[in-house]
């Protein structure tokens, strides 16, 4: 095969600015939000000493699951040698740190003191799992940065192999610390489970590969660059496959708190209460977020349609959005249970099921962040070679070129 | 007293070639002719497409971006420091300051580190550059050291050394109201404001002159339109 | 021709004129620091006061709050006590007036105070607002 | 039976209630070893200004729920009251550095009051999660949250297993000298720090007319709070997660 070609998208067209400038207004009205978030006090927002993490965390935790899992699509080929991911290394490296900013963004304005984060750079308490994520946060920019300058300067391509294989380790360790933030919490008998990790892994791999196909697909579709039918279905599998694996372990997970007798309480809030949690699950993840995209990616109606695809990506949005707000905020939603076998009362809402109506700052601040990840990424493809001219399936598949 | 008084006749002396200096030399440029229309295309063909090709040079070098990645990166950060730096400084001359100026202040103390940072790369494209090692001239590194110097003493004042900063800002707005005040004689001020006076100084005859110089550049200032527009300009002119 | 030229020197002797008449002949603004109410030098000498009370605060802070060391001489409460301001109603002014003794210069430098986000300003602390909850 | 003595004199009403605890010869012993004075509004011995708290010292508190009657939130208020913890009339983001708590037992029916405050552990999970170690614990195991650092994370709060912080929802001007507390930070019980080094029992326990909370040093085997704590059983609330509490309770 022929070396691949990158070039910078044109971005002159009026769709291109006018997409920019509606990303741009989202970034600004959600940055306001946190303005209005931190001048105010965080009373003006749903959360409060109860539910303590609110929205901004449902999509600063989703962005940054989202990050690592859409740099899978670079280590593919540079760790699993899949050649015909190669060409698409480039706006996987990308997204992972447009992602990655847009989710710290939002985690960051959220703070209650947000002024402080140089204090959150440079004060580590190391027996802490957010410490140690500060840090694979800030390395993960460095190594992905790393690893895209040894795809895009020539002479440096030899180590983008090396450069690669850091950077799948270092995201490895960079989801597992996310999904620890949940997993090393005794107290709260939704968290505080193992599983939690490496869960969040597979869940990166389709949430960043979601992102990913709606920013690529879309880029194709509207520079009118070609992009073949081989790797379109190649990701709709790939798409598909991940979204299974995110419902095996889900099952894992629910399966052992349904075995354990201490837990029946918090999985039957979950799964059959009467709240938006258990809707959550059934309508939001299982058959809107696994199954419908399931049945896309999987049956041959749907084989290798951009639209369809697009739809099946946005599906695993939705249903990572609802799955992040059942672990968050259905969380801590649930009493703790500091008393067992006692009925529990007080001021300060102990033994009942608290409630959280988010208010639209949270949300806009939440959607500023998905923006910002989209503007910097639409950016990026202007001004750097990260999008091949062509992907056509004579240009990504090795048996096609091998034939012609 | 007598530091004060040395300190202060050297900033006005300082003051006056740097006005003059640069005025002359923004003189020199403007009556240079451009005989003809050379602008690098693809160009703008309006005016308001000039300002805004401008706008993009002056704010984010664009055709250095296109021209040489690492250069742009270091150049482009020590720029926005340095401006977030300068800006900073304002409250040295203003009272009361300005809330905007209150507000920046804190981000322009990381900013001293940014442009410490930005300039430490581009000195060291210097050495490291095959090319550019070539084509560098004593006085380029001399501008260098000159910058990082100054950095680094106002850093050492932040975070080495603390001055009295309200006797300086009252030293500094003396100046002003020409109304001498005792300057803290602290060695990190006095280095400080020694290697800002002598950058004052070499400034209108330096390279630093691509300031003002860039919005000279007929190649970036000029609108591709020699056909729609008779060009006239220096000896053309008559 | 000539001519010319003299226009241009005008203007520059002009401009040159003007830049310097931005220095206003009069005195220069000083922060009005309140004394001592006690009347005594500070816990150390002025000139090394200006010039590091911020790091002693920080170091008498972190050497309260950590350790439970409670030594009085370098602390916050020691500052807006000894150089207490009195407004109108002769009751110490807090923070939020411009005349209180910690903004007269941290307003001058343009320097935030982030110290009375979280503690009192006053000695005695402030009259109690708010509800009961 | 302690409600009808709250005029009594502290040591006689200790005594009283060791006497129903332990039995006459018990009672005797202990009450000859408390000895006169009012260890109830003092210490034994205020650490001096310039020394650091010590380990050697374990700052808790015992607190008999049997005493603690139905109507009453004296400690609450007292609490309330020395750190001027003022609400805006919002419960759910207003602050509460103690409450109090009512458990029915769902078999029995048995009812138990209780005040809960922050617990602190000797192996506290707000200090192991603080990114940035602005949850600390002093030499003497007194958990506080040191808000020069604290960035208002509220990773702390996901983890306390007691509920027992609060964040910071709104601006306050109205803070005591020895109490800073400022919007955007995480706050909770300081075991009344301020008062301790000085030799002072903490606000709850002081006002509390049951003298249903006593403080004092657990490391100390004569300290009133040892004592009693190795004479009678005593509960730590969510015992299964090994933190150590420096809070025990009786009667739960």
């Amino acid at each position: 095969m022929k070396p691949t070609t990158f070039r910078e998208i044109t971005g002159n067209s009026k769709g291109y600015y006018m997409l920019l400038a509606l990303l741009g207004l989202t970034v600004a009205a959600g940055l306001g939000s946190a303005w209005y978030m931190e001048h105010n006090g965080h009373w003006v927002t749903g959360m409060n000493n109860q539910i303590v993490w609110g929205m901004p965390h449902v999509f600063a935790v989703f962005l940054i699951v989202a990050a690592s899992g859409a740099l899978n699509v670079a280590s593919m080929s540079s760790v699993f040698g899949k050649t015909s991911y190669k060409p698409l290394a480039p706006l996987s490296g990308l997204m992972a740190i447009t992602l990655l900013t847009g989710g710290l963004m939002v985690l960051v304005l959220d703070l209650g003191r947000p002024d402080r984060l140089i204090v959150a750079m440079t004060t580590y308490n190391f027996k802490s799992i957010f410490a140690w994520n500060m840090i694979l946060y800030n390395g993960f920019f460095l190594i992905v940065g790393i690893y895209l300058w040894t795809m895009m300067q020539r002479n440096l391509n030899q180590y983008s192999k090396t450069a690669g294989f850091f950077a799948f380790l270092w995201r490895l360790a960079l989801t597992t610390g996310t999904g620890s933030i949940f997993g090393f919490i005794v107290a709260r008998q939704f968290y505080d489970a193992a599983i939690m990790a490496p869960m969040f892994i597979v869940m990166s791999f389709a949430f960043g590969l979601a992102f990913f196909l709606i920013f690529l697909l879309a880029a194709y579709k509207w520079t009118g660059r070609e992009i073949g039918s081989y790797l379109i279905n190649r990701l709709q599998k790939l798409l598909g496959l991940f979204i299974a694996a995110v419902l095996l372990f889900v099952v894992i997970f629910h399966l052992t708190n349904l075995y354990v007798t201490q837990h029946h309480g918090v999985e039957d809030f979950i799964l059959a209460g009467d709240n938006i949690y258990s809707g959550l699950f059934w309508v939001g993840y299982l058959l809107l977020g696994t199954i419908f995209p399931l049945i896309i990616c999987y049956t041959s109606a749907f084989r290798a349609s951009i639209g369809w695809t697009t739809a099946a990506a946005i599906l695993v949005i939705a249903g990572g959005l609802s799955q992040m707000y059942i672990i968050i905020i259905g969380g801590q939603a649930f009493p703790l249970d500091m008393f067992p076998g006692k009925e529990v009362s007080s001021s300060f809402y102990d033994g009942v099921i608290v409630t959280y109506s988010p208010t639209a700052p949270e949300v806009m601040l939440g959607l500023g962040g998905v923006a910002l990840a989209f503007a910097a990424t639409l950016f990026a493809v202007k001004i750097l070679r990260f999008l091949p001219l062509s992907l056509a399936n004579a240009k990504i598949d090795p048996h096609h070129s091998a034939q012609g | 007293m007598t530091l004060s008084v040395v300190y202060a006749i050297l900033f006005y002396a300082a003051t006056l070639l740097l006005v003059v200096g640069v005025v002359r030399k923004i003189i020199i440029y403007a009556r240079t002719p451009a005989p003809l229309k050379i602008p690098v295309t693809p160009a703008p063909t309006t005016k308001a497409g000039v300002v805004w090709r401008m706008t993009k040079e002056v704010t984010v070098f664009q055709s250095l971006f296109k021209a040489n990645k690492w250069t742009w990166l270091f150049g482009w950060m020590f720029h926005v420091a340095l401006a977030f730096v300068l800006f900073r400084h304002l409250r040295y001359f203003q009272e009361p300051v300005w809330a905007i100026v209150a507000l920046i202040q804190p981000i322009g103390q990381y900013a001293g580190f940014a442009m410490l940072a930005g300039l430490t790369g581009l000195w060291a494209r210097r050495f490291l550059v095959d090319r550019v090692r070539y084509i560098t001239s004593l006085s380029d590194h001399l501008m260098l050291a000159l910058l990082v110097a100054i950095g680094l003493s106002g850093l050492a004042i932040k975070y080495l050394a603390h001055t009295d900063i309200v006797a300086l800002k009252t030293w500094v707005l003396g100046l002003m109201y020409f109304d001498l005040q005792p300057l803290p004689s602290d060695i990190f001020v006095l280095l400080h404001l020694g290697l800002v006076i002598i950058l004052m100084v070499i400034f209108p005859i330096s390279k630093l002159l691509h300031v003002p110089g860039l919005f000279f550049m007929p190649t970036r200032n000029q609108v591709d339109n020699p056909r729609e527009v008779r060009h006239t300009a220096g000896w053309t002119a008559k | 021709m000539k001519a010319k030229r003299n226009t241009q020197r005008f203007w520059l002797a002009a401009f040159i004129f003007v830049l310097f008449s931005f220095g206003v002949m009069a005195d220069v603004p000083v922060p009005d620091i309140p004394e001592a109410v006690k009347g005594e030098q500070c816990v150390e000498e002025t000139g090394f006061m200006r010039r590091n009370h911020m790091e002693l605060l920080l170091h008498q802070r972190d050497d309260t709050l950590r350790k439970g060391i409670r030594t009085q001489k370098h602390s916050l409460k020691n500052c807006f006590t000894c150089h207490v301001v009195k407004g109108a109603d002769n009751q110490p002014v807090t923070v939020k007036d411009s005349r209180h003794f910690c903004r007269e210069c941290h307003d001058y430098a343009a320097v935030q105070v982030d110290c009375f986000q979280c503690h009192t300003s006053v000695p005695g602390g402030a009259k109690t607002t708010g509800t009961r909850p | 039976m302690s409600n009808t003595q709250d005029h009594i004199q502290d040591d006689n009403q200790i005594d009283s209630y060791r006497r129903k605890l332990l039995g006459g010869g018990a009672a005797l012993a202990g009450a000859a070893a408390l000895g006169s004075g009012v260890f109830f509004t003092s210490i034994a011995r205020a650490k001096p200004d310039a020394e650091p708290a010590s380990s050697e010292i374990r700052w808790g508190f015992l607190i008999d729920t049997n005493k603690c009657a139905d109507n009453c939130d004296k400690c609450v208020t007292a609490c309330n009251d020395e750190f001027n913890l003022t609400g805006f009339g919002r419960p759910e983001t207003d602050a509460q550095w103690i409450r109090t708590v009512t458990l029915r037992d769902k078999k029995t029916g048995h009812t138990t009051k209780l005040p809960l405050m922050c617990q602190h552990c000797a192996h506290p999970p707000c200090v192991d999660v603080c990114p940035t170690g602005a949850s600390f614990k002093r030499p003497d195991g007194i958990v506080l949250v040191d808000k020069h650092t604290c960035i208002g994370c509220r990773y702390c709060m996901i983890a306390c297993p007691y509920k027992a912080r609060s964040f910071v929802h709104e601006t306050i001007e109205n803070q005591k000298e020895y109490g800073p507390r400022g919007k955007g930070t995480v706050e909770s019980c300081t075991l009344c720090v301020h008062r301790v080094d000085k030799g002072e029992i903490p606000a709850c326990a002081e006002a509390c007319p049951e003298k249903a909370i006593l403080f004092g040093n657990m490391n100390d085997a004569n300290s009133d709070i040892a004592r009693r704590m190795a004479s009678t059983v005593s509960t730590e609330i969510r015992g299964d997660l090994r933190l150590d509490l420096g809070v025990r309770y009786q009667g739960i």
